[in-house]
Parts: C-alpha cells; structure tokens; sequence
C-alpha cells in the first residue's frame, strides 16, 4: 500500500493482446534478481483482443502477497484505463498515458508519455510494453542494462533485429522518464538485498501443477474452462518428462468418468475444471463415493452463476463441493491460501484422496491461480507418496469390512484376484446387492472413514498470536494474503487471524480456538458459505460477515477497513 | 488360480435379474463363448458397463467389472485402458445407455479409436425403466410416455458409426448365439475401436421386435460383400426392409491411439514417484 | 399396527411379473367402497422378473397414511419370503403359502394354501393373484360378489372366457379360505361405513400430476428415472387432453435445458428425475438462476451414490438441492408429506417458480409416490394460477432493477419488445457486461428476491399441541404420516411433531416454535440433512437425529420406539 | 417499432469483442444480411446459443435472445420453438460448443426434426479459452494442451449429419458473405433441421487453418449436384483434399417434429387454465 514506504504498488493497463502481461513478466525477474520482493496478479476480460486489462505489480522489501488497491504509477495504454480504474487513483498516482488518447480525462498528476511515438521509432507498435518496461526501470531506480539480458534471452530466437529493436524501445522508455522534472523520481523501496537468485517466481497454476507431479499424478483428464485449464495445460506441457497420460475430454462428465477408471485401474488421477464443469461431473463425484474410488478434482473458482464472469475471481463454490453429488458418502474439501501452500495441500489431496479412496476437492481461483509472487526454493515441501495399492490373491473382495471402514485397494491385472466396482449398492465382493442388511452395512462402512479423516484434518493456520486475541478474522484459501497484511498493519493484539487451508472435515481443535471469542469471517462470495460451514460445526453463530461478489478479490485496504470499523463500533 | 483357462461362470447361485425368454441369456452366452475362445485370462479382462438390463451382463460374469453410471462406459473404458494398456477391456451397454444418455461419448470415443470392444445390447427400448422408447425404437411402437406411439426415426448406429470412421463396425443378433459368438470374437481380437450392434428381443417391454420379428426382418451382408468399402458399408447399413447381419466395415490400417499418444507400456501403477532430478530441472524453471 | 384392532395389515409377497400389485388393486376400491379407509406401499426389487416384492395394505377406520412394519396376514407367492420378512413375522401373523414351495421353513402359523392348483384350476398361473384376492375377501367378510363387478370391467376388454376364469379364480380363494378352521377368521376392524364411495384412490405420481396439471404445467421434458418417471407418464397420459407438451429427453442435462427454453418462452415448465439425473441438471439450475426463469424441479428420491438402489426410498438429496448449481442465487425446496398434500405443494411449487423466477425443488420419495391410499374429494384443492407474463413494449428491459428485485417478465413473441437472457453477467437489458459495479448490483437484485420468498414461506404443519410440548419431534416429505400415528399412539401432552413441507426457506415463525424445546429430527437418510440444515438457519444443535438409510421407510413402529427411548431416558 | 423492417444493429457503441480480422465479424455480416432478405419480424426471431466466441454472435444483433450454456443450445432452443412454435429459431455456435460439449444433443435434435437452422462458426479450434484443439481441429495442430500436435482425425459434422439423416446439411465460409448470406437465407427459410456448417479463421489461435489456408482448400459442388442423393452427398461429405462448399443434401420431404407431435399452433402462454370440467374428469377417474 502507498502509505507504507516499503511498498510500490505499479499497476499496467492495456487492451487484450497489447502484451501488458508481458511488461510485468519481463519486469518480475529484474526485480526478484535485484532482491526485491514481488508479487503480481491480474484480471481480464473474457475476451482475445481488446477492452481493458490490468496487471498489478507490488515491489516491497517484506514478502506480501496481497492484492492492493492503491495505485502509486499506472500505465495506461488503453483509453478505458481511467474510467475503469477511477476508484483506485488518487492524488498519489502517478498516471503515464498518451495524453492524446485520453483526452478531456487528463489530470495533474498525469504524464503524457507519447508512447505510440516512442514504439513506432523503436520499430512498431508492438514494442510499446518494452517502452513502459524501460520507463519502470528508471523510475525504480534500476540500471537499464539489466534489462538487456533478459531482452537477448527471450528474443534472441526471433533474430538479431528483434533484440535490437527491445533494446533501443527499453532505451526510449528509460530515457524519456529520465528526463521527466525530478519531482517525480521515485525511490526504490528498501535498499536492494542479496539473495534474490535463490528465489523462484511463480504463478498459482504452476504451484498446483508442480504439487500434482510431486504427488505422482499421473493422469489427468479434463475440459477447458477458466481459470481452471491452467493445471491441463501444465501436466501436458510435462507429461512426457513424468510419463502423464493427458486427455482433452469431450466434456467434463467424460474427464470423470475417464479420471474414475483410470484411478480403478491403479492411475493417481486428477481433473480440473470451474463450477460450471463440476456441476456436470457431479454423477461422476457420487460415482467415486460409492465405488471408493479416489480421485482429485480441482476447481478453480470463478462468479457463477452459470457462465458468470468467466475470467474473474470468486469464492462461491464452497457450498457446492461441500454437498455435491447425490447420497451420502465422505469427502475432504481443501483451498491453499499462498503458492507455496498451494505445492504442498495439492500433495495432501492426493494423499487424502489415495488413503481414504474418496473424492478430494482442491479450491483455488481466479486471483490465486494468475497471481505471481517470490518464493524461496526453501518453501516448496515434497512430501512422501504413499500407495495404497495392494496386489491382489484369489479370494481379494474390494469391499471388505474393516474396523475403519477402508478396505484394501486392489486394481485389475496386479495379483490373481479379480476387483469388480459398481455404482449399485454392492457387497463386499464388488457385486450387486437388493439386502436392506447388507445396505446398512456399506452405508455404516463408507460413513466410518469419516473419523479418521475429521482427526487428521489439517489444523487451521493462526495469523498473529490467537490465543490471546479477542476477535478472530477468519478466512480461507486465497485471501490469507490480504488477511496476514490487514492484521500486520492494523497490529492489535485483540485481533488475530486463522486461515484454514482444510474446509472439510474441519479439525476440532482448530475449530476450538473460536470459543468466547468474536468471530468474523472474511469471504469472497455473497452469501458466507464458510460462515455457515462454522455455524454448522459449531452450533454457534457468527458475529460478522465480511462479504465481496464483485468478481474482484478483496483488497489489503478493505480488510482494514473492515478491522476499523471493529475498533470504531 | 489358472487365470487363462477361464470359464467366466458366476458361482451357480448368482441371481441373474434378467427375465426369463430375454436375448440377454443369449448374448451372455455367446460373451462367454467369445472370451473362452479367445482364451483370455481372467485377471487381464476388464468388463465395463453403464446402467440398464444390458449393463447388467458384467455382473453375470466373473471378471475384473467397472460397472459405472448410465451413459458413461466409455469415458470409464477409456481411462482404465490409459491407466494400463495390457488390459482387455470390453464395454457393455444397452441402446439407451449407449446411443441415449452416453451418444457424446460414443462420438468421441470412436473418435479416439483406442482398443475397446463396444457390444451394445439393442433391444429398441429401455427396459430397466419399463418400457419407455429408446433412440432405436422403431415408429409407432406406443409406450407410457410416447402414448401416441414413437414419432422418431430410429436411431442408425451403423450409419453413425461408418460416418464417424469407426474401423470396426458390425451387427449381429441374439438369436444367433454362434454368429455373435464369432463377431463378438473378432472384435475383441480387433485392435481399435470396435463397435457390436446386437439385435436382442425385449420379450416384456417391446412387442413389436420380438423374436419372431427379427427373424423376419434380418439376413446376411452378401458373400462376396467388402467390408473396406466404406461408401458401400454406409449403403448397406441403411438398408432397413431387412437388416444385413455381418460386419460392416472393417479398416486395419487405422492407427491406434495408444500408438499415437506414445502410451507407455508399463501400467500407470508400476511408475516410480518422480525423479528428483527432473523435479529439481522443473522447479528450476521458475528461478 | 396389530395391537389396533381398528387396523388390519396384510402383505402380499411375489416374484416381479406375477401379479401382486393386482392383487391391491383389485382389494383397495372394494374395501374403499365399502367405507373403508385403506393404504397401500410398496417395495420391489430392480428387475422386471423373479427376485421378491411386496405391497402393503392397511385397511382401518381412521385414516392412515404410514408403513407399518408388523403383518396379520401374509400371502407369499414365492420361495424367498419368509427369509426376506422374518423380521415382520411374528406369532401373530398368519401366513398363506404353498407348502411345497416352502418345505422346511414352513411354521404353526402357516397355512397351506394350494396356490398353483388352485389357479390351474381357474384356468392357468396368471390367476393366482385373483385366487389370493377371493380368499382375503373371506378372510375379511366381504362377499366374493362384490368383486365381480370389478372383475367384469377390468377384464371385459379381454374376452368373456378371461372374465369367467377369474370369478372362477375368486370363487376357488374364497371357497379355500371359507373352509379353513374357524379359530382364523379375522374380523374386518370396524363395522362398514357409508361414504366410501366419495373417496378417492391415489397414489403419490398421480397426486403430482393432478397437481401439476392443476397449477397449469404445459411443459415436461425429461428423462426417464426411477422414481421421477411417473410424473413424466401421468402428464404423458393427459397430454392430449389440456395441451401439454411432453418430451423424452436424450438425456437430463437437455431436458433442463430444454424446459428452461420452453419457460423463457412462456411455458409453465417442469422436469422429472432422481439424484442422479439431477446431478446432470445443476448447471442448467444454476442457468435458471442467472436468468431467472421459473422451472420446477421434481426429484423422487432414492437411496445414493450413484445407482444405489433404484427402486428403494430414502430422503438423501435435500442437501443437495440446497446448493445445487455453481454460483449463489436464490431457490425455494418443497416436500410435501401425504398424497393431498402433494396436489396442494405442487400447485404453490409452479406458483413460487412464476412468482419469483426461481427455479423450485420438489422432493418426493419412492416410498410416498408408489403409495396408494383413500383421500377426500374435498382433500383437493385447487389453487388460483398467477401468470407473471407481461406483455413487453419497445423498452422493455428483462433485468430492470426493482424495489425487491422482481423484474416484469416478458417473453419473446408477446409485445413488441424484446427479450435477452444471458447465462454470463448481464445489465438490465440482458446483455453481457464485464462491469464490476452492475455485477453487484445484479447479485444484489438476485439475492434480494430471498426477502418475500422467506417472509411467505409456507409454515410448518403441526401435529398435536405443539405450544404445550416439551419435546418436538420434527420431520419432513413423507415421514409425515408415520410421526403422526406414532405420536397419537403415544399421546402424551410433553410430545408433539412439526412437519415441514417446505424446506427452503423456512418461515421464521415455525423455526420459532423450536425454541427452548428439546428437539429431535427424524429423517430417512444417514447424516440428518434436515437436522444440520435447522442448526444453519437457528443456530442452536439438535438434540437428536433419528435416521436411516437401508431403502426400507420408516414404520411406525420404529418411530413408536424412538419415541418410547424418550420417555425411558 | 415495425419489427418487420429491422436491421437487426446493435446501438453504435456496442463493444464487440472478437478480435480484429476474424472470420465472426464476416459471419455476422452474412447473418444480418440472411435475417434481412427473409425480412423476419424481430420480435418474432429467437437468436439461441452456447458459450465460447462464436457464441457470442446473438450478443451483436438486436433480437431475442436466449445466451444459454456452454453445449447446450440445441435442448434450450427445442424447448423455445415447442412453447411457441411461431418463432423463428435460429442457433449459433461454435464447434467446440456443437461437436464437443454438445455433441449429445445434435444427435438427437437432428433426430427430432424440429424447425430449427444451426449455424457452425466452425474455427478449428477453441478460441474462447485459448487455443485448445476442438473436434474439428486438424491432425498436428499444436496447442497448449496437444502439446505434441492433434492426433485425431478431424470430426466431419456433414457426414456425421447425412448419416443421421439431417433433412439440410450445408457448409460455407466467412470468406464468402455472400455466398454464406444465401445459404443462411436458405436454411432459415427450410421447414426442418437445417446445419450449415461455417468455415471460420480465427487469426489468434488457428495458425493452421488461416484465410488463405481455406481459400486454398475450399471448392464449389459440382454444377450438376444434386442435393437429394444422401449416398452421394456422404461420398461428398468425405472429400477432404478440397473441401467442397454448398447444400450437399436437402430432404424436403421428411416430416418435422412439430407436426408430427401434433403441436398446437397456439403458443403456450396463451393456453387457459386447465378447464373444471376436465379437471373433474380426470379426478374422477380415481374415485
Ligand atoms: C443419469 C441416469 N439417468 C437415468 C437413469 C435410469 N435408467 C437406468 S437404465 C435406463 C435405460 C435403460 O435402457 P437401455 O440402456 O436400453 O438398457 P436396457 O434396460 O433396455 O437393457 C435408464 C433410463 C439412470 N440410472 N441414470
Ligand atoms: C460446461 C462448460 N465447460 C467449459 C466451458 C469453457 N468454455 C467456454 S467456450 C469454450 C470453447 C469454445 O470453443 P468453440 O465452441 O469452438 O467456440 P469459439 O470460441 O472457438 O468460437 C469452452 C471450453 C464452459 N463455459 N462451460
Ligand atoms: S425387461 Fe426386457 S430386456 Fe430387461 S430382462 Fe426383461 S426381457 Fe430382457
Ligand atoms: S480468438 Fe479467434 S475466434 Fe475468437 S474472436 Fe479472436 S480470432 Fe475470432
Ligand atoms: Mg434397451
Ligand atoms: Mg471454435
């Protein structure tokens, strides 16, 4: 946030296809390599060419992975960019813009940066993003030179021209700002560090994608659909360095049931997809209740309902995947609040899935999955994989009782025995049943694993000293960035956090840890459906909600702002 | 146990909820016949089906059994022979199951052209859920729902299955339990999609194609027919004063998608958590 | 229950295909037009030949509406009954069966009914069920005659020979069982009444119907599923006669969707299924939402995952309508509890779908819809229809926001405007926006419809004093009848029962009278669904759950002992 | 308003958001042109569609319309023209959203026979979510997910049609407004299922199939085709050297739905109540 001087929040602003993701990616390693910490996230229209996206930026000293809503420089490229971001300028941001696409909408603290002029003279239009990128580094302090290997690395494949053309716009870019009155330097935030070669940058989907190669994936089938194709597209991209089968579905109800056999037949499979795909493989989810069968899916969440808005961001489907797929049977529900944490619950839903054979669900979203951001090698945890097939004898039935209801997983074609799975209600043996007595029993043996599972559920993740706080702010998957900062900032000791990366079964002790105090639970939907998660579990209910169903993630300064008002009334 | 010299009994005392006079006994006989003959051991067989009385048939078999959701055989087929390719995996389903709430799969397996051997029991009606028209009833035929009788053409699965390129198509009928025998063989042992249309009397719930019926109102493909005729398999398949029996269309050179995908041929369960190196070399990436 | 000797209880037991379902049918208008009150429930297995099913019928003074688990009398068509009902055979019922079909499991209160000859005799197998049905005429001292008529009506159409081998067939049943040893005459419970004749004989698929049909449903598509299929026949049978438009889906995801076209186009719409079927149908719920257009949903329950037990009961799905369809939006669910009930709720179902432009969830259950029983002509009310259609003018805007969030609904073809609807985020005219401000507003304008719809929910019915009990026990769909002759046995002034028929929302002055009372839920499903949902909306826990989840409905007895547990601790 | 002499524009300032250069802006063109020739009254025309680009296409022309699902189309405009079956329904949609996701019900809507004209904007690919191959992609397109190039045979909806007895199976190209104008003209005004199948460059993802890619490819019919051989239009439908444009089958004769259902011409919204009379009948009927 601006206030804090340890932080530059940039935020680029272009049609679709003017390459402004390109900006911000040529920039992060610059930065990251400079020692600095980075984090950026985006939003987009559903749309190829044009419109207005933005992509945002923050540079600070201290890890923050945290949407924030001020703006200190924007560079705006598209005439939209002012009325669209009119809420998050202030007197203290810096507008660079062609001051004659915009019109009657300049303002003092704009700066007509002639950017067409500037790409053409480097050699087209398409070199305008290099011009910003060269303008950021001035502005920050940072030696354009740094820029040049980057440049030769990514565009050398293109031809020696192509190179020189990115040196010379990098060149314009920093030049011009060189030259702009003094009074609009800006400094760095903290000094540069050492260090910042150790670090990695990451997205969320390449977080979900490296934890699903570490959990031994091996099979994924799905159809695309924002934001979740990011893992479909991952797995391909290394399916044959780690030997995945990788199948584009005809249709999400396919890619289930395609996920379903190939688990049956010994695969680590996952499907990815958004609300509207899951709702189809919802038969599929009930079918892996009944045959215990495990299988992960993701769902990265978007508005709803129905095609919604299919590029933005949402917490909406809890309540969903929480009852999905009809009749009874367990399941565990997970949402990683941070890339890192995205890497190591993506190997616990594997796991979760394997030992209890049941469905898992992994919610991520939009923000979460697109948002890049600094981490150290040291953060990324490969946790062991643990098998639970098992080869089969003669007399092998898949559906033994046991004292906690998990029998022994055998698949066709390892051992003599024969495994037979089916969606009627079946005996031990796999095999087609009409016994109300036999009926109880699979019902009373599927339930059973329930018990296990709520025991060993992942505690939920304290932000600040919980104990002796009198309010606690909860929240889960993506929004523990902003929760950490908001509490960091605010910094009372009768206000701490708790963030729980397991939505279900939740684990009783972490759900004691709300007794006699207020809680308050922070949100990205319209409704509260985790809220009504805790009302349930608990029998208590919740003192606040904080609720957003824009389509936009919560921002630090609305999470403060919400904290206020609990200090103000 | 011996898993090669398999007879694919059920103990004696299995139920069998088929009714009695139903072509399902017929066909069960001639699967069974067929999986002896090609002498496949037991624990490599994998027999998948959807919901219906067809769907039923894995049950009365004692073989490996996937036996999924109504409609969805196929995609269940497709990832347990991803998942391992040393498996012999059969599909069978009825003409609801298949041609009704699964036709987008059957579109797209085929498509796919991987090694699966599809035996639709077509008995022009679902019988499961007593009697309502299925996309093979034929005009006329009054059910519950179509009170007026049915007012759609039937669907023609082999007119439908030529046109998508399937390269193994083929009819036969329950009432010929050494023909079906012979067809279903031959499928199985085709390497790629084959797809098994069999005609089978409903003697409950469809009166109008009894057994009588097909007798009548079946005969041969012509001896000296080609089955790498496409253009001629997709004019004798919409023959219908009388449905040729036979296989329709036959095309060995189609490549398999096992091949073209570059599957493994150890099955997934056998690989080795990943590599550190290589996980390191992708990590890496992102520095 | 065979205590009450106002209440006989026979069960007829056979093999699918020979007939037993005759047999009621053939009983249940004589005894109601001999002033009887009659009910009737079946069970039967998933095949159409062989395997063992049975139908109940209660015939009593009062009426009632319940399972009852104990048998006076038994007439078992095939081998496997006594094995399949030895938990409801006891010392007092009285058992018809042909010994040499039995042999060993043959017992004192057996008699040796010699089925087979005596249907040969009549002339073949098939009369077996007519043979059953004159011997229990003479069991229950109605004379064999009063059948004839039945029998001439109902077999005219097949020739005069078959209707003279079945007064045959009734002769033969009759005369056996007049012959028997006098100590096994029953008496009929009380003395015949007048009246019967102005009763009617319904079942739950025909209630649903009428229901429809009287709320003005002109549209059904659907795919066939076990139990949702008898609504799809019943409006099949009477398309003709009031215009309705019946189609056999391909599959349930059309049919949804084909009934949400229809309903944009100014159908009254509704769609047939069971939890599976549904599964396939949340997106296009979800559609519904976005686009707020009416569909009823009717889902007839039965036991999950996946195929489960097809032809079975339970109430397992309710948790899952309650989130169905990615995204949030607002619904109404229903469960009506007895057969007039049913007529009634489906009327105020397709009125809430119109009013509110909601999509609207029926749930029933195999147990209710396959029951027969004896209802008032007077029981059948018939509800106003409120069409919401309007006529459009040129600026006609489909989404213009309103005071509580009801829009005009127009269609296309009815004025001169038109008509947009748009499953992505819209404006008020329907067309597709990525603004952020008019998304909120559109969640808003969504949500807001929650307000009326919550303040007219229909409120609980309630049976016994309710304001003097202690402890109530609530229930909802079809445990309706059970709870209310269990707690009339009981009859104690400390227990009275509260029976939702709607589920969602719930009327604020019913969850009211929950308050400071212990509270016990029963329910037909494993988790307590109603029970978790009651704790959401009060915010307090559930005392008890009363639950299963076999496929078998509650009987009366059992929810007798529940409550005799109560009262001994 | 005089609905009948509309030109079917949006207001200037809507923000149309295909890409400039790609083939939708042409389609569009053609399917103005089409509504315009037929002079339909606006408010009598229902514009239907899935999601995905081509999707979009109803967003850009001012009339009823029904934006619902992904795949899902054809179900929902069934259920419009069965509630009023004096609109004029038209779909449009992508090939992912047709031959993919929604491959079920084109099967059974081409069965049904209802008076409907499906527009293909058949791009080779998914162009809304970026680039995935679809069912019509060619072989060795690469992709982010085919990563090492399509190895599927492109689907052939004109086969796939023909076979399944599409009474008017046509394709065209953006290429050619005014040719594709005519053909549209042509299917709007068939009685029956009509597919027109459109050939559609997308310049963002589809680097295979460009504009001069599909100049190159495309062809005429025959002068002398005749459209009512179904045999000859499959062998037609099969030519994939040169892709030939045109009506390759037209069946007049097959007898729609709606009739055949015996489809009240009265939309249902102006049904009355259900009548006493008959009510008590019915209830009658369980006394
Ligand atoms: C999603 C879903 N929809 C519907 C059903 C109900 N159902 C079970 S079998 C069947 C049709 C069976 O017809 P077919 O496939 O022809 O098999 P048959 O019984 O005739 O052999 C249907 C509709 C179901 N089980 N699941
Ligand atoms: C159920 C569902 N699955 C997936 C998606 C995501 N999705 C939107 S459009 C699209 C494909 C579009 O391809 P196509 O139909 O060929 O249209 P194009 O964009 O190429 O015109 C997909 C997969 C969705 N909206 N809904
Ligand atoms: S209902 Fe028909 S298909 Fe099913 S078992 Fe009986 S005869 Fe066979
Ligand atoms: S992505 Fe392709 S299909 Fe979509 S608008 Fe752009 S060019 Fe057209
Ligand atoms: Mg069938
Ligand atoms: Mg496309």
């Amino acid at each position: 946030m601006h206030e804090d001087s340890h932080d530059l929040c940039l935020v680029f602003e272009g049609e679709a296809g003017q390459g402004i993701q390109t900006v911000s990616s040529a920039l992060l390693p610059i930065l990251k390599n400079s020692g600095y910490q980075v984090f950026s996230c985006t939003e987009y229209m559903s749309r190829i060419r044009g419109g207005s996206n933005t992509t945002e930026l923050r540079i600070t000293g201290k890890k923050r992975t945290a949407y924030s809503s001020s703006i200190d420089m924007l560079f705006a490229m598209s005439p939209l960019a002012l009325e669209r971001l009119k809420g998050r300028i202030d007197d203290g941001t810096l507008i660079f813009a062609d001051r004659e696409q915009f019109g009657e909408r300049w303002g003092t603290n704009c700066i007509d940066m002639p950017l067409k002029r500037l790409a053409t003279e480097a050699g087209g239009a398409l070199y305008a993003n290099t011009v910003i990128a060269g303008a950021v580094l001035c502005m920050i302090g940072i030696p354009v030179e740094r820029f040049n290997g980057y440049l030769q690395e990514k565009f050398s494949a293109k031809g020696e021209s192509v190179v020189s053309a990115n040196f010379h716009a990098a060149g314009l870019g920093y030049e011009f700002t060189r030259k702009l009155p003094s009074g609009f330097a800006i400094q760095l935030p903290v000094p540069m560090q050492q260090g910042g070669e150790e670090r990695l940058l990451m997205d969320g989907n390449a977080a979900l994608g490296i934890g699903s190669v570490l959990a031994g994936c091996n099979f994924i089938s799905s159809y695309p659909m924002s934001p979740g194709t990011g893992l479909l597209t991952f797995l391909a991209a290394h399916a044959h360095d780690y030997g995945i089968v990788v199948d584009q579905a005809e249709d999400e109800i396919a890619a289930i049931n395609a996920g379903l056999g190939a688990s049956y037949a010994g695969a680590r499979a996952v499907v990815t997809t958004s609300g509207g795909g899951f709702d189809l493989m919802q038969e599929g989810v009930s079918l892996a209740g009944i045959i215990e069968t495990p299988i992960v899916v993701h769902i990265g969440q978007r508005p709803g309902p129905a095609t919604g808005l299919p590029t933005r961001t949402e917490q909406g489907e809890l309540a969903l995947v929480l009852h999905a797929g009809h009749g009874e049977f367990p399941r565990a529900v997970f949402a990683p609040g941070t890339t890192a944490e995205i890497i190591e619950i993506a190997q616990i839903a594997f796991d979760v899935a394997e030992t209890y054979q049941i469905p898992v669900f992994l919610l991520t979203d939009q923000y979460l999955l697109d948002a890049v951001c600094t981490i150290e090698s040291g953060e990324i945890r490969r946790l062991p994989i643990a098998s639970t097939i098992i080869e089969t004898t003669d007399a092998y039935r898949r559906y033994e009782f046991t004292d906690d209801g998990l029998s022994p997983r055998g698949i066709p074609g390892f051992g003599s025995g024969i495994v037979r799975v089916d969606s009627d209600e079946h005996d031990e043996s796999g095999v087609i049943t009409e016994s109300f007595e036999m009926r109880r029993h699979m019902v009373e043996k599927r339930l059973k694993r329930m018990e296990r599972l709520r025991a060993d559920a992942r505690p939920a993740t304290p932000i600040g000293t919980v104990e002796k706080a009198r309010t606690i702010l909860v929240c889960w998957g993506s929004n523990r960035g902003v929760v950490e900062e908001a509490l960091e900032f605010f910094d009372s000791p009768d206000m701490a956090g708790l963030h729980f990366s397991q939505l279900y079964p939740l684990q009783p002790k972490s759900l004691k840890l709300l007794e006699n105090r207020r809680v308050i639970v922070i949100e990205n939907n319209a409704l509260g459906q985790f809220a009504d998660l805790l009302t349930l579990e608990t029998g208590r209910k919740i003192d606040r909600r904080v609720l957003k169903a824009t389509g936009e993630p919560f921002s630090v300064e609305e999470v403060i702002e919400a904290l206020e008002e609990e200090e103000n009334g | 146990m011996d898993n090669s010299l398999h007879t694919f009994d059920m103990p004696a005392e299995t139920d069998i909820a088929w009714c009695p006079g139903c072509g399902n006994h017929m066909l069960l006989k001639a699967v069974k016949t067929a999986l002896q003959n090609l002498g496949i051991a037991r624990n490599r067989l994998v027999m998948v089906s959807g919901i219906g009385q067809a769907a039923k048939a894995p049950q009365y078999l004692d073989v490996n059994m996937f036996n999924g959701l109504h409609g969805r055989s196929l995609p269940a087929a497709f990832g347990i022979k991803m998942a391992n390719r040393d498996l012999v995996v059969v599909v069978e389903s009825g003409d609801g199951d298949m041609y009704g709430e699964g036709g987008n799969h059957l579109i797209h397996a085929i498509r796919r052209n991987f090694d699966v051997t599809v035996i639709v029991h077509n008995n022009m009606v679902y019988g499961l859920t007593k009697g309502q028209a299925s996309p093979t009833s034929h005009r006329n035929m009054k059910t519950p729902v179509q009170t007026g009788g049915v007012i759609l053409e039937p669907f023609n699965p082999l007119a439908f299955a030529i046109a998508l390129d399937a390269p193994f198509v083929a009819r036969t009928w329950a009432g010929d339990v050494r023909q079906a025998a012979a067809i279903i063989s031959e499928a199985i042992a085709f390497r790629g999609f084959a797809l098994v249309d069999v005609f089978q009397p409903c003697v409950v719930f469809n009166k109008l194609n009894t057994w009588q019926w097909f007798r009548e109102h079946t005969t041969k493909l012509p001896d000296d027919y080609d089955p790498s005729d496409k253009i001629n398999a997709f004019r004798f398949a919409l023959q219908d004063d009388a449905f040729p029996l036979g296989v329709f269309y036959r095309n060995d050179s189609k490549a398999l998608y096992e091949d073209l995908a570059g599957l493994d041929n150890k099955p997934l369960y056998q690989h080795n958590p990943p590599d550190e190196t290589k996980v390191s070399r992708m990590i890496e990436a992102f520095r």
